[in-house]
């Protein structure tokens, strides 16, 4: 009970904050109305029973994703888009065709159902669950954890090869 | 030897190949030895084919040499597979020999342009794409050389494409071939479609002929008559004809090699091969025999008053072109290919002499402006009248015995209309081309001072191919000559190709109560009543020559009666001179009928367009205007912006709807999200 | 008792509000933060999804993603700054030399 | 452990191969100063060459806990994507350069794309295909990105890299749903659900279509296409061409490997989807491509009305089919990239060179390249006896022995259609004369791009001419997917 209680508390959080994401008139607004968006989505990987999850959810959204927003907005968008329409018109199809959206994913979410009904980890185990995630990576999902590290190393070229060498381009110019 | 007939199509295309890629560096020497190298190899290794094909029993003239399977997918095979078989082997003879002789012309008489190399280039790939046509064992092959010389055709006569004319009359020639290839396309598709329906799915000769009766005879009709108007394109037949005389704006050489000795002749050819097919679809070949033989006849009236040069060859050669129709059309297969074969040497010859004149006479080509070249230039002036005697039908040339044999056969078969119109043809024909004789030849020289001072003879290598298609002009004829034992000796050679279709007609003719004449008999029937028809058409012949020389050979023209004289009959037949000039007003009837319509219909369609796509667009610019206007009312009272959202709304809405690609990164997105809505609703309605 | 299907609709949610937001935001950072909240609401429905089927491959799916996603919004500003320094603007509406 | 995981290095060969050359490319950008620079170039080059043999022996069992499937499917998507890249990273040097975006950065990150679109190949399970799918990605938005001082680069960048994170995330919703209905993320466990269970789960339903728009966004069918014409024109032109056959190929790898391979049980369900995206896609591309004048947005929809065509033959799920669609991506590598090359050539910085007409008189001024060029025109619109004409034989013909009648009809209209954008550049370089020669001008590096020509040309012809050789390599590539 207490559980359905904090579900809904999480979620309308969540929700709520997520529609203030995308309507906020500014970009500041935005970026942190997203931060509750992302601790609620923390809290509800606990309701999960996964720990870890909430914790690297938390470092990593909102220790550094959202810090990294915030800089691109603080250094990009100082009070511009007040001189301009912050909602692009095309909204007028876009909302409704996200509502249908919605409408026929959920009508899919009740009606569908799951085929396997497998029981890999019992309750024991999942509340161990960082050590079995642990494991689990470094174990079957070795080889995607690799890949990662190259996808996380191509970001970083990715980034100095744009951006600081756009700069230094610049100067010499 | 006959393993290595692949080598006959690869060195133009080699030749071809090096001058259109390093042509340009080469110089103009290296360029015309590669190309005329290529080209005589290529006739050495045909002539070897011939004789070894000589040395085997009649029963195994017939090989098939695969170069490689191009594509094997499941049992469907297509390989790229050549036939040598006597037909076959005429046609690589004509197309390699002539075409050598027609390439070493080419050297002299292009030596100033300034596209050389291009000329080479293109003037190879045409005969590869030729040899493709001619030597392929399946449809895909001879398809693919078909439609590789209506390309090369239409790069040549446009060659010169800075003169109007000529890339108007390659458009032409394009456009006309384009309508004759899509009842051809449609004619192989038809025929594939019906004998897939019976399990064959071979694309080959061989297969598709021992299947073909299979099909009915109704079907069979259609897919003959779809194939002749493919023939009719590219063999300018009524009513596609329009574009050959057009075509004279090409090079002279060109005109020589592609549309008179071989391309044209494609047509002839593809009909002689598919003999089976056409002996099959009886009413089929009595069209093929009347539009030839009345393509014959009108291009040989149309012949009569024109004063180009080169059209009054343009005009014999489809005039010709349709006797040969005429001949495959009765089923005279053996007579069509033999004339095929003369025609190619005269006719090769009588452009090729005209290029000589035209050279000479520094690019006129009204023979208006000639006359008494003959004194100038000695060579041209006898091998052309020797070409003129060879077309004319006068014996012993090789015009004679082919024409011959073509009314010979005619009258035998029974279609004694037919033959009379043929007859009346070779008078016309021979009347015009010894027209063209007198004119240009004989009398005084009516070109400017300037012109006449500059008249001189061909160099060497123009003068010499035109001796050596001289002699074949003259002495082509001997294997056609009809008094050896077993028939004449093209007979002997070709039966076995035409023997199966020969075997049919001759099986209908006997079921219809008429007499049957089995090619092997010819020496029976070669008697008293053939002596009689050569002896008419020779004396018609003659008869024709009589009458020009006494219209326009100076020293006959004080033995005509008043009447008789160019310009009298022209003011007293002044219609019909008007008309015949006019070539019957042809072109002009196609644009009426045809072109005219067509571009109103573009036009109607361009003001469907503006009025009904527009209205649509509109409309919808207006219900989202509308909608705009709401949204800014919401806008303005509810979420207080200061927007101006309606202009901009409808500049976005318009250009949705004129293009999806606005370039606005969410209308992409927008669309991207709409798309699987459509996916998602799909699946849930059960696709 | 909170079933799986409330989670994925709460995860459904979040993605139609991530998807609006990436139609109708004019300012591109926004847009990249609606689609932070596009993978957010799949870790939702993964870890939903491994929770009540008892299977670790989902959590695992988490964390992977939250490391891309990061990886994305890298590269994603990157681009952005690129853009910035050409047109001086965050204005997704600006763009619109290529079209056609 | 080891076992029990199976690690096998053998199976992912040649992504080490790439990886190392990767690294080793990277430390000697940092070592190297000013000219020395040129030499990693050519070490790209040649470590994509070394994958190319490497890709051919590597058939491996399924390896990695059910991670990777190193088999000779994998091996012919992953010597395509290294010709492919081989042949663009030759063309880059010089036109890097000349754009001025000559950085060291490029090289290695376009190794990390091809080792992605390795990793798709391979890819045997949804968590190691999305990592593979990122890394790809990522690379690419980079590349496109890279000529930063340009406008178009910088926005084709930001079009593609929005637009490609939502696809992404809209695949990773997908998967998230495949992934409940079947409790794995594996593709031989899903096929399994999905054979065993009811085919009107409405999680795998949601989860199919999520998926697939997800993955028709990397092929561009229509409607998913509209990043790619914009992408493509503002991309360096190497990196277009890199794009159009690599990312392409990639996906369409997954594509066989998931829908024609693991839920081939399911194909009546999804054939008409497939169906109506194919018609759609080759009449869009092909419509739209006539009014183009920018010759690259030229073939960027040509390259979307091909991907409509080879979709044909993921329809037709047989081997037929799947092998015509190997066979065409083989040829499509070449002719697309030999097209490419030959702009590439002559595009400047100000634009010139990349309008249609500016190739005007190519011929004249240059004839050997106007003979290449038209000979990929040719063999993309399809004639014999290039490679694209049998390539295009083989998809119609499975469609027609699949009778997809009406499919294979749309095909030829799409065809015939597109014939007159191919039609219109021959026609400029042959039949009008230069009004401006000064385009023609070959830069310093020509050589290398005449490499690139050559090969691609000779490959084209030769793939045209002797189309047994390369069919009977698809054919084999197919084996394993359809066991």
């Amino acid at each position: 009970m207490m559980e359905q209680v904090f579900f809904y508390i999480f979620s309308i959080i969540a929700v709520i904050s997520a529609i203030s994401v995308i309507s906020a008139r500014s970009a500041v607004r935005s970026a942190f109305y997203l931060i509750i968006t992302l601790m609620q989505v923390a809290a509800i990987f606990i309701l999960l029973r996964s720990p870890f999850l909430a914790a690297v959810q938390v470092f990593i959204y909102v220790g550094a994703v959202m810090v990294l927003f915030l800089f691109a907005v603080m250094v990009l968008d100082i009070g511009r888009e007040k001189l301009v329409a912050y909602m692009h018109h095309q909204s007028v199809i876009a909302v409704p065709a996200v509502i249908v959206f919605f409408i026929m994913g959920a009508y899919m979410i009740i009606r569908g159902g799951w085929n396997v009904s497998n029981a890999g980890f019992p309750e024991a185990a999942l509340a161990k669950s960082s050590e079995v995630i642990g494991k689990e990576m470094f174990g079957r999902y070795l080889f995607p954890f690799e890949v990662v590290s190259l996808v996380l190393l191509i970001a970083l070229i990715g980034a100095v090869a744009l951006v600081l060498r756009g700069r230094e381009k610049d100067k010499q110019c | 030897m006959i393993q290595l007939v692949w080598l006959i199509p690869l060195l133009p295309l080699i030749g071809s190949v090096i001058n259109g890629l390093f042509g340009k560096r080469m110089g103009k020497t290296a360029v015309g030895l590669v190309a005329c190298v290529a080209m005589v190899a290529s006739f050495l290794i045909s002539l070897s084919i011939f004789i070894k094909i000589l040395s085997l029993p009649v029963a195994e003239r017939s090989v098939e040499v695969t170069v490689f399977n191009w594509i094997t997918s499941g049992a469907f095979k297509l390989d790229v597979t050549f036939l040598i078989d006597p037909l076959s082997t005429i046609m690589i003879l004509i197309v390699t020999g002539v075409g050598s002789l027609i390439h070493i012309y080419s050297i002299g008489y292009m030596h100033h342009d300034k596209s050389f190399w291009r000329f080479f280039c293109y003037l190879n790939l045409f005969v590869f794409f030729m040899l493709m046509l001619v030597l392929g064992a399946n449809y895909l092959v001879m398809f693919l050389g078909w439609e590789g010389v209506g390309l090369c055709s239409y790069l040549l006569i446009g060659f010169w494409y800075e003169k109007k004319s000529a890339s108007d009359a390659g458009k032409k020639a394009f456009v006309v071939n384009r309508v004759g290839d899509f009842g051809f396309i449609l004619g192989l598709f038809l025929l594939f479609w019906s004998l897939a329906g019976h399990g064959i799915t071979s694309l080959s000769y061989k297969e598709v002929f021992a299947n073909i009766h299979h099909l009915d005879p109704s079907m069979l009709t259609i897919i003959t008559l779809l194939l002749f108007v493919g023939a009719t394109g590219k063999s300018a037949q009524i009513p596609l004809y329009v574009w050959l005389p057009d075509a004279m704006e090409g090079p002279t050489p060109v005109s020589a090699l592609i549309h008179a000795a071989t391309m044209v002749t494609a047509g002839v050819y593809m009909i002689a091969r598919n003999n089976l097919l056409f002996s099959l679809a009886p009413y089929t070949g009595e069209v093929v025999a009347v539009v030839g033989i009345l393509t014959a006849f009108f291009a040989a009236t149309m012949g009569l008053v024109q004063n180009d040069i080169k059209k009054v060859l343009a005009y014999s050669t489809v005039s010709q072109l349709g006797y040969m129709f005429t001949a495959v059309g009765v089923g005279a297969y053996t007579a069509g290919v033999f004339h095929l074969m003369t025609h190619a040497f005269f006719k090769g010859l009588m452009f090729l002499g005209s290029g000589s004149v035209i050279h000479a006479m520094g690019g006129e080509q009204d023979m208006r402006k000639m006359g008494g070249l003959h004194g100038h230039m000695k060579t041209t002036s006898w091998t052309f009248i020797i070409g003129a005697i060879a077309i004319a039908g006068m014996p012993p040339f090789s015009g004679f015995w082919s024409k011959d044999e073509i009314l010979w056969e005619t009258f035998e078969k029974g279609h004694h209309y037919i033959w009379a119109l043929g007859l009346l043809t070779a008078f016309l024909t021979a009347f015009y081309m010894f027209r063209q004789v007198f004119m240009t030849f004989t009398g005084r020289c009516r070109a400017d001072h300037h012109t006449q001072h500059h008249l001189h003879e061909s160099p060497k290598i123009m003068t010499v191919p035109l001796i050596i298609l001289a002699v074949l002009a003259a002495t082509g004829g001997i294997i056609g000559i009809p008094f050896f034992e077993e028939g004449t000796a093209a007979h002997h050679f070709l039966n076995s190709v035409f023997s199966s279709g020969q075997h049919v007609v001759n099986h209908a003719v006997a079921g219809g109560g008429h007499v049957a004449n089995a090619a092997g008999e010819s020496e029976a029937i070669h008697g008293g009543l053939e002596l009689i028809m050569m002896g008419v058409s020779v004396a018609v012949g003659l008869f024709g020559i009589f009458l020009a020389a006494l219209l326009y050979y100076e020293p006959m023209k004080k033995f005509a009666p008043s009447f008789w004289t160019p310009e009298n009959l022209a003011a007293r037949f002044k219609g019909l001179h008007t008309l015949l000039y006019n070539k019957y007003y042809v072109d002009e009837i196609y644009d009426a009928l045809i072109i005219n319509p067509i571009k109103r219909l573009c036009w109607y369609c361009w003001r469907f367009d503006l009025g009904v796509i527009d209205g649509i667009v509109n409309g919808a610019g207006w219900v989202t205007r509308l909608v705009a206007w709401l949204m800014h009312k919401f806008d303005v009272y509810i979420v207080d912006g200061t927007i101006n959202s309606s202009a901009t709304f409808v500049s976005w809405t318009s250009s949705f709807w004129r293009r999806l690609q606005s370039g606005y990164l969410q209308n992409y997105a927008l669309v991207f999200v709409i798309g699987l809505l459509l996916i998602i609703g799909g699946a849930l309605l059960g696709w | 008792m909170l079933t799986l299907s409330h989670y994925l609709i709460l995860s459904l949610l979040l993605f139609s509000i991530g998807v609006a937001g990436v139609l109708t935001r004019r300012n591109i950072i926004v847009v990249l933060m609606s689609l932070e909240l596009i993978f957010n609401s799949v870790n939702i429905s993964l870890a939903a999804f491994s929770y009540y089927l008892h299977s670790l491959t989902g959590m695992v799916f988490v964390v992977f993603n939250i490391t891309i996603a990061a990886a994305e919004v890298a590269v994603g500003l990157a681009i952005l700054v690129c853009v910035y320094r050409r047109r001086r603007t965050t204005n997704v509406d600006e763009l619109d030399e290529l079209k056609g | 452990m080891t076992n029990l995981l199976n690690i096998n290095y053998y199976a992912v060969a040649p992504e080490l191969v790439l990886i190392g050359f990767a690294f080793l490319v990277l430390i000697l950008d940092l070592l190297l100063k000013g000219r020395d620079k040129a030499v990693l170039g050519y070490v790209t080059a040649f470590g994509l060459l070394v994958s190319i043999p490497v890709s051919y022996f590597t058939n491996e069992p399924v390896s990695f806990s059910g991670m990777v499937a190193a088999d000779s499917f994998s091996a012919f998507f992953n010597i395509v994507f290294c010709v492919a890249a081989f042949l663009t990273t030759l063309i880059s040097m010089d036109y890097m350069k000349k754009a001025k975006a000559d950085r060291g950065e490029y090289y290695y990150i376009t190794l990390f794309a091809v080792i992605g679109m390795m990793l798709m190949a391979s890819a045997n399970d949804f968590v190691n295909l999305y990592a593979g799918l990122e890394l790809m990605a990522l690379s690419f938005y980079v590349l496109v990105a890279f000529k930063i001082n340009d406008n178009k680069s910088v926005e084709g960048a930001l079009k593609y890299f929005v637009l490609g994170a939502l696809s992404s995330g809209i695949l990773l919703y997908g998967i998230s749903f495949l992934y409940g209905y079947a409790g794995s993320t594996n593709f031989a466990e899903i096929a399994r659900a999905a054979s065993a269970g009811s085919s009107q789960n409405m999680f795998l339903i949601l989860g199919v279509c999520l998926t697939v728009a997800g993955f028709a966004f990397k092929v561009a069918l229509f409607p998913f296409h509209l990043w790619s014409p914009d992408a493509y024109e503002g991309a360096p032109t190497p990196v277009t061409a890199l794009l159009s056959v690599g990312s392409k190929a990639a996906a369409f790898a997954v594509f066989l490997r998931f829908f024609a391979g693991s839920l081939a049980v399911l194909q009546p369900h999804w054939a008409m989807l497939i169906w109506v995206f194919s018609a759609a896609t080759m009449l869009y591309g092909s419509v739209v491509g006539v009014s183009q004048k920018n010759i690259v947005r030229m073939l960027a929809y040509s390259s979307i009305a091909h991907a409509g065509i080879i979709l044909i033959g993921l329809l037709v799920t047989n081997d037929k089919g799947s092998s015509g669609v190997l066979y065409y991506l083989l040829v499509y590598a070449f002719m697309n990239i030999g097209a490419f090359s030959v702009i590439t050539l002559f595009v400047r910085n100000n634009g010139k060179g990349a309008n249609i007409c500016d190739y005007k008189g190519l011929a004249s001024k240059r004839p050997w390249l106007a003979f290449f060029m038209a000979l990929f025109m040719v063999s993309l619109a399809g004639i014999p006896p290039t490679g694209g004409f049998t390539a295009k034989f083989f998809i119609l013909a499975s469609a027609v022995n699949s009778r997809y009648y009406l499919l294979a009809g749309i095909a030829v209209v799409s065809t015939v259609i597109s014939l007159f954008f191919y039609a219109k550049v021959i026609f400029y370089m042959y039949m009008k004369e230069a009004d401006d020669a000064s385009v023609f001008t070959a830069s310093p590096g020509a050589a290398l791009y005449n490499v690139v020509i050559v090969i691609s040309a000779v490959a084209t012809v030769l793939i045209g001419i002797f189309p047994s050789v390369f069919m009977d390599m698809a054919v084999q590539a197919v084996k394993p997917l359809l066991m």
